[in-house]
């Protein structure tokens, strides 16, 4: 048991202090684990990191023991350290103990402050098998277990129907993805006889085996991914999961879990680059995904909603990256994003601490100068989100749109054309919430004006830390640091020269989205609402989120219901077969009355039955004699 | 032979128990449930001996006693352990002192006669286990109805009579078949070889024309089927276990459906291997079929017993499915879901229970936000609907994920050579992960969160005893879910040979050798 | 078939004594009166004992009518005096089983005779003339004595039986 | 003429002899008489003792030749039927503290265990009529109700049917093989000869009169009913025992063939079905033993589908333990006063409440009924189907097995009677006599033995 | 057309017409004779058979057969006296309680 496992079960020993005693252990204790713990494993990532660069980045393996064995074959339970997994690990524990931080502050008035914890330090564990899971059945079981952790911080105030429905939804589309997942992995198991995924990428870096091939695989793991990191068509629960205490959107919907998806794919990209159809799926949908949140997100107007659609948003830009082969920028965009979106939600949170638990951005406004900090911090994660150089999401977006054109993996114009599109838009509608929560002037009533007040250090602190990070994070070139596991793609010849300008679209597209905002919603947004009933239908459509979620319902849900209830359990059970057993059951007590009277206590009956039964036999013998 | 010794201990421990509880004087219902308890914490124990004792190399029976019975037929009291049972054996004296301590409180009417029963139903279901002889092997399987039927009835709920008249008479008919069959089956081994033998050792292998092992087949695997249940023989299953007490609905759930797909795996596929091999895609539509139609049906349930009793239908199809891949993972997953089922539906039947003493009602409808006035309660509730769901390191998990592997592994190859439908089917029953998730949820969902509402409330959350109960049970749900390497060893043989036997040459071949170019990437990596 | 019975003078009686056995036979069946059936049967016993007597089987025909016209049918005859003649059952002497059973009557006597026709034993010679009573009290005591001393417990467990449920009588 | 041997072989036959002399010296010393039961008792016992002993020894032998031989099996025959006999007079005492029941019962059981051992039609039919007359009045004679002489009527009527059928058989055997020995009847089965089958459908039948067989046992349920327990018992257990191994050995080792073996597995299949049927719906206890005995006629006779070897083997176990089924469940019903209130049903509701140990025994015994395992009357089925299927007819089999199972239901409903329903009201729970709780005892020890270890009892058959 | 078959087919009939007489007649003495009368039938087959191949035996069973009648009678009577005590009746109509 190596280092990397204690990586692990730091966070789950949290869990079980906090789960089992933290409410006898008052609150103080509970933030010393709930945070220490993350912060140890912090520590030691950071340590093992090192100490595997040092060794000139020669993975890492940590086997904790065997799972299963069966025949000469066994499923090990064991950790992997190569560049990849250190980039996220260092992000999870790092973001993750941050958060923690945050949560102290922000979550010290709930009484069930344990069980926050707990769950917290629960997903801290199961992300940490994900990332550092040798084997795909590893990644899976902390794949599930995220899933779950969300499923319950989701629910945490589960007195409110609204909130458990959120986290149950979650919990059953992810497990749309995870069935695709599981069929992915079995089929990875059929081609290459085992889990590991080094082992895996090292037998397709020798070509695909026989019986399977590389697009199958693909597409049924990119189902597990679309799951996870919310892509279309299984988007639909990452708003809803804003139920959930602001901190777990910022770690789990923002930084960490939902980016598990674009995690799997650069981890199989050995795989990927056989797949040549599932890749352009992968950029397509991740393209198509980021346009589609991207427009949502121009008209909501919860602060939490604005900043779930832009995550997705980003996402499909991550899908974008890993579609066209640029793993490496993939997951420095995950980096970036972990950055500014954790900071732009705890800023929320801090917004919404603020303005005593209101979330909706038409009630706000003018708050810049009440909340200075928060303020800071947000405007900083909104230009980086925007891409405004020399942020950090200037960086990771500007290669994305590089290979989203230049790729000879798929990439194309129009790719990058939907992505600037949605690169305009981001930034619009970051800038607008900007403006209507910290400018114009203020809309709340009154005592909610009266309450308004800067959040504690403990928040403010964190807040300053990640915008620091949000903003000089991009000067750290993941892509480059991931080059000898993930080598970027070959540019299309035809391409070479866009480089230089595709830099000033990028810096264009950001500083047109700030200008558009300003302009419309400088005064109060009254621009912008004379623009509204001119473009009433699409707005609608749009506020309705194209009624996927309506969608679904009609087309699976009651569908389903009805054939449950009136054909399987109506038809099915009730009438076809216990209906038919007891129509037997009614013969055989027909039956038993009727022979009841034939037994009328006439002696002239018995004995004639008697004769008859004499002349049948006769009859019968004399027949076959 | 001091192993044999000590099983047949185990065996008969319960009727010991029946004797003491019995010779006690009446009115002394507190010492009744207390020594029935400790009489089955003894058995548990030397089971839990026994089992650490099992030697998983061994292909053959162990602990084996076998003494002449009914000599002139050749019928003979043989018991032992072996792969096929020895979990099973195992999960059965695990959940022998938890349901007697389940029922402390639940049962005050017939006290005496209650644990007598519970006990007479320990020793058929041991029996059936681990008799070795296909006669006495029926005997147990039959006496199992006389206790069980007892208890729905006696104990049960408003349409008691129905529900247990309907258990007897649907399992009955399918053991009624097979005895024509078992005996026609010894018969014609008779005639080929000459040694009238009751033994299972014996009749494997027996020659049979394809048509006689189809009938045969159909007759064991009717009466297995009904005890499993696989839809459509399944309407007996809810009936029985709404208007089963508690503990009925603990056994039945916990132990009794297992001896269907205990039957399968250790007599029915395995006497009749051509056979079972043509009707394997049949078994396998089944069983897809069982794992949809009953989470279905459990999605649009109100009665909190009634979704538990569907997903049993359900989780009892993927042991069927795993059995029907024929592929050693399958195989290994089906005994581990098995248990795995044992343990989490027995649980949630139980918790159920604790619920209705208090409240007095299962109608889902009347629940409501649990988790606020009974904390402890929904924490137990939660794990456990967890590891119903299959969730990573619980139990469940494990067997799922070994029989949709196993199921896919078998399914692909037939799929590369031209034959899809075991694909289709095994796709569809890893959907069957996502229905789960919904119904159970739902289910937790419902009872748990939202506003409160507790029916007859206040209530008073677990007591100690409850609280025990629940944590012994989970014990084994974590073990088997984060290690389960060591059960599956105990199991493994068995596994190997019924593959041998049923699938012969066309077994799949998981886990029989790592592809080659693993090991030397292995030896890179490290 | 009549002039060979015309041949021999007992085969004339034989016929006549059966076509009596069978009349009084069928009359048991039509008349009305107990009484009368009573007196049609002893008249067909009386039939029969004589069709013995032609086989030479005499003391059998003596026993027919001692035992069975002598002691049976008069004790019959006196429950009948005894019980009260116009009872109901005279005046609707047939039960509703008349049709169905007339049939069933017709196909039994139709299969059995069909059963034994030409399956008769041929007469063996030289034993045609029968065996008397000497060779028969004979072989009773030497072959069958054991039948004979179970008859005796029969007739006791009989009249026990009989006296018993006399005896209920005076209980009622 | 070997006297000893006279003595030896027919020693059960003589101790109820001497019991049936006993009973009648004390009824003429006195006319108000003790002690019958005592007599009666001991008679049996010692005839049981003595047959159970010959049996085990293996004495064999012919003391009139052609008429009367014994050997272990017709001694083992006897015991069973002898034994059955015991508890049934343990039941008795209630209903008939004097009178000639005694005398009766004991010749009744002489005849019956006369046609076991006879070689001759002769020997067969004294031995048959010996059983069945006294039973005629046995049934009348306690007078618990009226219509019971009614009973007595339709079942002497019906009885001397039988007779004259069996007679007419006899004399067809008679005309075609000039002999009346049981031996001969073996080789009409296989001549085609129409008289020859004639005889021997003739004969079967009168036996499945006796043993109320579909369409035959109109006169069983009427009869049961109106008899008190202790007669229907006898008639339930002995005498159906005593007719079925009577026939097993006019059958011998012969394997039936062609039409005789579907009339058997017709009629027996047909009172298999019927009779568990006709149970299903009864209101008293007594009627629905009397259709549940239709049906366990129908098993006994599938069993004459299996070879010889066999045949006696299941017969004899299944009469056994079919017996001791009833009786065990007679022997445990409430001791009500009125006899046709002890007779309903509906006054086993709630038993277990009342008397818990009497409802167990019930229940043991309609489980067993039922041939639900581990109980006895498990093995006893299997063995009796294992026959027929060895015997290749695994199609009759088969539907005998399912016609069982409609058998399994009214079964099943006495026991939810007594353990699932609530007492009717207005019922005070009676002490079981002590006799009848030896009959209990009697019946059970045996019944467990037969549990635990068939093996043993299969071996000395 | 010989002895022994014209005999046998009376014989045949007199049983026959017995077991009519117990299927038809209501009169409980009636229902009686005519079953002794099957057994008259019965007797003479047994008579007649016994005469053709000079068997003894055949004509034992005749005798005990005499003996059987005579018991069943003497048991039947008292019986049907019983009824008629109860219900002042002959006819069999009367004597229908048992049933079901």
């Amino acid at each position: 048991m190596g280092a990397l496992s204690w990586i692990v079960v730091l966070p789950l020993v949290g869990f079980l202090v906090n789960g089992l005693a933290g409410n006898r252990l008052g609150k103080r204790f509970v933030s010393v684990v709930g945070c220490g713990l993350p912060i140890a494993s912090f520590l030691i990532a950071a340590a093992s990191v090192a100490a595997l660069l040092a060794n000139d980045s020669k993975p890492v393996i940590d086997v904790a023991f065997t799972w299963a064995t069966f025949g000469r074959q066994s499923f090990e339970i064991a950790f992997y350290l190569d560049r990849l997994s250190a980039v996220m690990v260092l992000v999870v524990t790092g973001v993750g103990s941050l958060i923690h931080i945050y949560s102290t502050g922000y979550m010290h008035e709930d009484e069930s402050y344990a069980r926050f914890f707990a769950y917290l330090n629960l997903f801290l564990f199961f992300m940490l098998l994900l990332v550092l899971g040798r084997s795909m059945l590893v990644l899976f079981v902390g794949w599930e277990g995220v899933g779950l952790a969300s499923y319950l911080l989701i629910g945490f105030w589960f007195e409110d129907p609204e909130k458990a429905a959120a986290g149950k939804k979650a919990f059953i589309t992810n497990r749309i993805g995870d069935a695709g997942f599981l069929l992915g992995m079995f089929l990875v198991f059929f081609a290459c006889g085992t889990l590991d995924m080094d082992r895996v990428n090292a037998i397709f870096a020798q070509g695909v085996p026989a019986g399977v091939t590389a697009s199958v695989i693909g597409v049924l793991l990119f189902i597990g991914a679309t799951g996870k990191s919310a892509q279309i068509p299984l988007h639909v629960w990452l708003p809803d999961a804003m139920a959930g205490p602001t901190p777990v959107s910022a770690l789990i919907h923002a930084a960490t879990m939902v980016t598990a998806g674009v995690y799997l794919v650069a981890r199989m990209s050995g795989i990927f680059v056989h797949a040549e159809f599932a890749s352009n799926l992968v950029a397509t949908i991740g393209v198509l995904t980021a346009f589609f949140a991207a427009s949502v997100a121009l008209v909501q107007t919860d602060i939490k909603r604005v900043l779930a659609y832009s995550t997705i948003s980003q996402l499909g830009f991550m899908f974008l990256a890993a579609g066209v082969g640029a793993y490496g920028v993939a997951i420095f965009h995950v980096v970036t994003h972990a950055f500014f979106k954790a900071c732009l939600f705890l800023g929320a949170g801090s917004v919404i601490h603020a303005m005593s638990g209101e979330q909706d951005i038409r009630k706000m406004g003018a708050l810049a100068k009440k909340i200075p900090v928060t303020f800071a911090t947000f405007a900083v994660s909104t230009a980086a989100i925007a891409g405004l150089p020399p942020l950090s999401g200037f960086f990771s977006k500007d290669e994305i749109l590089w290979f989203a054109y230049g790729s000879s993996f798929g990439g194309a114009p129009w790719l990058l054309l939907l992505a600037s599109a949605t690169a305009l838009m981001t930034a619009f509608y970051m800038f607008r919430l900007l403006w209507l929560t910290f400018f114009g002037s203020p809309r709340m009533d009154e005592e909610v004006a009266h309450h308004i007040h800067e959040s504690p250090w403990s928040m403010t602190g964190v807040l300053v830390v990640l915008a620091l990070l949000a903003a000089f994070g991009g000067f750290f070139s993941i892509p480059h640091f991931l080059e000898p596991l993930l080598p970027l793609p070959l540019i299309r010849p035809e391409a070479q020269s866009f480089h230089g300008p595709l830099v000033w679209i990028a810096t264009g597209l950001g500083v047109g989205g700030l200008l558009l905002a300003a302009y419309f919603y400088a005064n109060d947004g009254e621009r912008a609402a004379r623009l509204k009933p001119k473009f009433e239908r699409i707005h609608k459509l749009l506020s309705g989120k194209y009624y996927i979620d309506e969608l679904y319902e009609a087309v699976l849900g009651r569908p389903l219901n009805w054939i449950s209830e009136k054909v399987f359990l109506r038809i099915g059970d009730r009438f076809l077969i216990d209906g038919s057993l007891d129509g037997l059951a009614a013969l055989a007590q027909r039956s038993a009355k009727g022979l009841a009277r034939l037994q009328t206590g006439n002696l002239h009956l018995y004995t004639f039955l008697v004769l008859a039964g004499l002349v049948g036999a006769l009859l019968w013998s004399w027949r076959n004699g | 032979m001091a192993d044999a010794i000590l099983l047949n201990i185990v065996l008969y421990l319960p009727l010991l128990g029946i004797a003491l509880i019995v010779a006690l004087p009446e009115g002394q219902d507190d010492r009744v449930r207390h020594l029935s308890f400790g009489v089955m914490l003894a058995q548990f124990v030397i089971t839990a001996m026994l089992y650490l004792r099992f030697d998983p190399t061994v292909a053959g029976l162990q602990a084996e006693t076998n003494l002449p019975w009914i000599a002139d037929w050749g019928v003979y009291y043989r018991i032992g352990l072996d792969g096929y049972n020895v979990l099973l054996v195992l999960l059965t004296a695990f959940l022998g002192p938890l349901v007697v301590a389940g029922a402390f409180s639940a049962i005050q009417k017939d006290v005496k006669l209650f644990f007598s029963m519970v006990f007479f139903i320990q020793f058929a279901m041991l029996g059936t286990f681990l008799a070795q002889d296909l006669l006495l092997f029926y005997i147990f399987w039959e006496t199992m109805l006389i206790p069980m039927f007892l208890i729905i009835g006696i104990w049960g709920g408003e349409r008691r009579i129905y529900a247990t008249v309907k258990f007897v008479l649907y399992t009955a008919f399918g053991s009624i078949l097979m005895l024509a069959a078992l005996i026609y089956l010894v018969w014609s081994q008779y005639t080929e070889t000459g040694n009238l033998s009751f033994a299972l050792a014996d009749l494997f292998g027996t020659q049979l024309t394809m048509r006689e092992q189809g009938w045969l087949l159909a007759a064991f695997a009717l009466s297995f089927a009904i005890k499993v249940p696989m839809v459509p023989l399944h309407t007996w299953l809810p009936d029985a276990h709404v208007e089963a007490p508690t503990t009925g609905s603990v056994i039945l759930a916990g132990v009794l459906l297992k001896m269907g797909t205990y039957g399968f795996i250790k007599l029915g596929f395995p006497l009749f291997p051509e056979a079972s091999l043509a009707a394997m895609p049949i078994v396998m539509a089944l069983a897809v079929i069982s794992i949809v139609y009953g989470a279905c049906l459990a999605l649009v349930q109100t009665d909190i017993k009634k979704i538990i009793a569907y997903s049993s239908i359900s989780h009892l199809g993927y042991v069927m499915l795993g059995l029907a891949s024929l592929d050693l993972l399958g195989i290994q997953g089906a005994i581990i879901q098995m248990v795995s089922h044992g343990l989490t539906a027995a649980g949630l039947f139980l918790m159920v229970g604790m619920i209705y003493e208090r409240c007095h009602t299962r109608d889902l409808g009347a629940y409501g936000g649990l988790a606020k006035v009974l904390p402890v309660y929904s924490v137990f509730f939660m794990i456990l609907t967890l590891a119903a769901i299959g969730l990573p390191t619980t139990s469940g998990f494990t067997g799922e994920f070994l029989v949709l592997m196993g199921a896919f592994l078998a399914a692909w190859p037939q799929h590369l050579a031209g034959d899809s439908v075991p694909l289709v089917w095994a796709v569809i029953a890893v959907s069957g992960v996502v229905l789960g998730a919904m119904y159970m949820l739902w289910l937790a969902q419902r009872l748990l969160y939202g506003t409160t509402k507790v029916p007859h409330g206040p209530v008073a959350d677990l007591n100690r005893r409850e609280r025990l109960i629940l944590a012994a049970l989970l014990v084994p749900v974590f073990w088997i879910g984060l290690a389960p390497a060591e059960p599956m060893l105990k199991t493994e043989q068995a596994a190997l040979h019924f593959q041998r036997l049923v699938a012969g040459p066309r077994a799949t071949s998981s886990g029989s050798a790592p592809a080659p170019v693993v090991q030397q990437t292995a030896e890179a990596t490290r | 078939m009549i002039e060979s019975a015309l041949g021999r003078l007992d085969d004339v009686l034989l016929l006549i004594f059966a076509a009596g056995a069978l009349v009084g036979a069928l009359l048991m069946i039509v008349l009305r009166e107990p009484m009368r059936v009573a007196t049609a049967l002893i008249s067909t016993m009386v039939f029969l004992g004589g069709i013995y007597g032609l086989l030479g089987v005499h003391f059998i025909a003596a026993f027919q009518v001692l035992i069975y016209v002598g002691a049976v049918m008069v004790f019959m005859v006196y429950v009948i005096m005894m019980l009260d003649p116009r009872d109901p059952a005279i005046q609707q002497p047939f039960s509703k089983m008349l049709v169905p059973g007339v049939v069933g009557f017709v196909l039994l006597i139709f299969v059995l005779v069909g059963a034994t026709w030409k399956q008769a034993p041929a007469p063996l010679p030289g034993v045609a003339e029968g065996f008397g009573l000497q060779q028969f009290a004979v072989a009773f005591l030497r072959q069958y004595w054991l039948q004979f001393e179970l008859t005796s417990v029969l007739l006791v467990a009989a009249i026990v039986a009989a006296v018993a449920v006399v005896k209920l009588h005076r209980r009622g | 003429m070997n006297w000893t041997q006279v003595l030896v072989a027919m020693l059960p036959e003589h101790l109820l002899l001497a019991g049936i002399v006993m009973l009648l010296l004390l009824d003429i010393a006195s006319d108000r008489p003790r002690g019958q039961l005592a007599v009666a008792l001991a008679a049996v016992i010692a005839a049981t003792l003595a047959a159970s002993v010959l049996a085990i020894a293996g004495y064999t032998a012919e003391p009139f030749a052609g008429q009367l031989s014994v050997d272990s099996s017709a001694f083992a025959a006897k015991a069973i039927v002898l034994v059955l006999a015991i508890p049934v007079l343990l039941l008795a005492r209630d209903e008939f503290p004097d009178g000639p029941f005694y005398l009766l019962l004991l010749s009744s059981l002489y005849g019956a265990s006369l046609i076991l051992s006879a070689d001759s039609f002769l020997t067969l039919f004294l031995g048959l009529e010996l059983m069945s007359i006294p039973v005629y009045t046995m049934v009348l004679l306690a007078m618990r109700r009226p219509d019971c002489t009614e009973a007595a009527l339709k079942y002497l009527i019906l009885g001397g049917t039988a007779t004259a059928m069996l007679l007419m058989g006899v004399s067809l055997q008679f005309g075609y093989t000039g002999s009346l020995q049981l031996a001969d009847f073996g080789l009409l089965l296989d001549t085609g000869s129409p008289m020859a089958q004639s005889a021997v459908v003739l004969v079967l039948l009168a036996f499945f009169l006796k043993a109320a067989i579909v369409p035959f046992h109109t006169w069983a349920p009427d009869a049961y009913e109106a008899a008190t327990v202790p007669v229907t018992g006898f008639m339930a257990t002995v005498v159906k025992a005593g007719v079925l191994l009577a026939a097993v050995r006019l059958f011998g080792y012969e394997s039936l063939s062609g039409h005789l073996v579907e009339l058997l597995a017709v009629l027996a299949l047909a009172s298999i079905v019927w009779g568990n049927l006709a149970a299903i719906r009864q209101t008293s206890f007594r009627r629905m033993i009397a259709y549940s005995s239709i049906a366990h006629a129908g098993y006994l006779f599938y069993a004459f589908l299996g070879d010889g070897e066999g045949r006696f083997q299941a017969v004899a176990f299944y009469s056994l333990v079919y017996g001791l089924m009833n009786l065990l469940a007679f022997a445990s019903l409430p001791a009500a006063g009125d006899d046709a209130e002890r007779d309903r049903l509906e006054n086993l509701k709630g038993y277990y409440q009342r008397a818990p140990f009497a409802a167990v025994m019930i229940a043991m015994a309609m489980f067993s009924l039922a041939g639900i395992p581990p109980l006895p009357g498990f093995v006893a089925k299997f063995l009796i189907f294992r026959n027929v299927i060895e015997a290749g007819y695994t199609l009759y089999a088969v539907l005998g097995l399912v016609g069982s199972y409609l058998g399994i239901y009214f079964y099943l409903r006495l026991v939810v009677y007594m353990f699932m329903s609530p007492a009717p009201a207005g019922l005070q729970p009676q002490p079981t006599a002590r006799l009848a709780l030896g009959a209990t005892l009697i019946c059970l020890v045996p019944t467990i033995v037969l549990m635990v270890y068939p093996g043993g009892l299969l071996r000395g058959l | 057309m010989d002895k022994v078959q014209l005999l046998l087919s009376l014989a045949i009939a007199l049983f026959s017409i017995g077991l009519l007489g117990v299927i038809v007649r209501r009169n409980l003495l009636v229902m009686l004779m005519c079953m002794e009368l099957m057994l008259n039938g019965v007797n003479l087959s047994l008579v007649t058979f016994a005469h053709q191949m000079g068997e003894m035996v055949g004509a034992v069973l005749v005798f005990l057969i005499f003996v059987v009648a005579t018991a069943e009678i003497a048991v039947a009577i008292p019986i049907v006296l019983l009824l008629v005590k109860r219900k002042h009746s002959l006819d069999l109509g009367a004597y229908m309680d048992l049933k079901g």
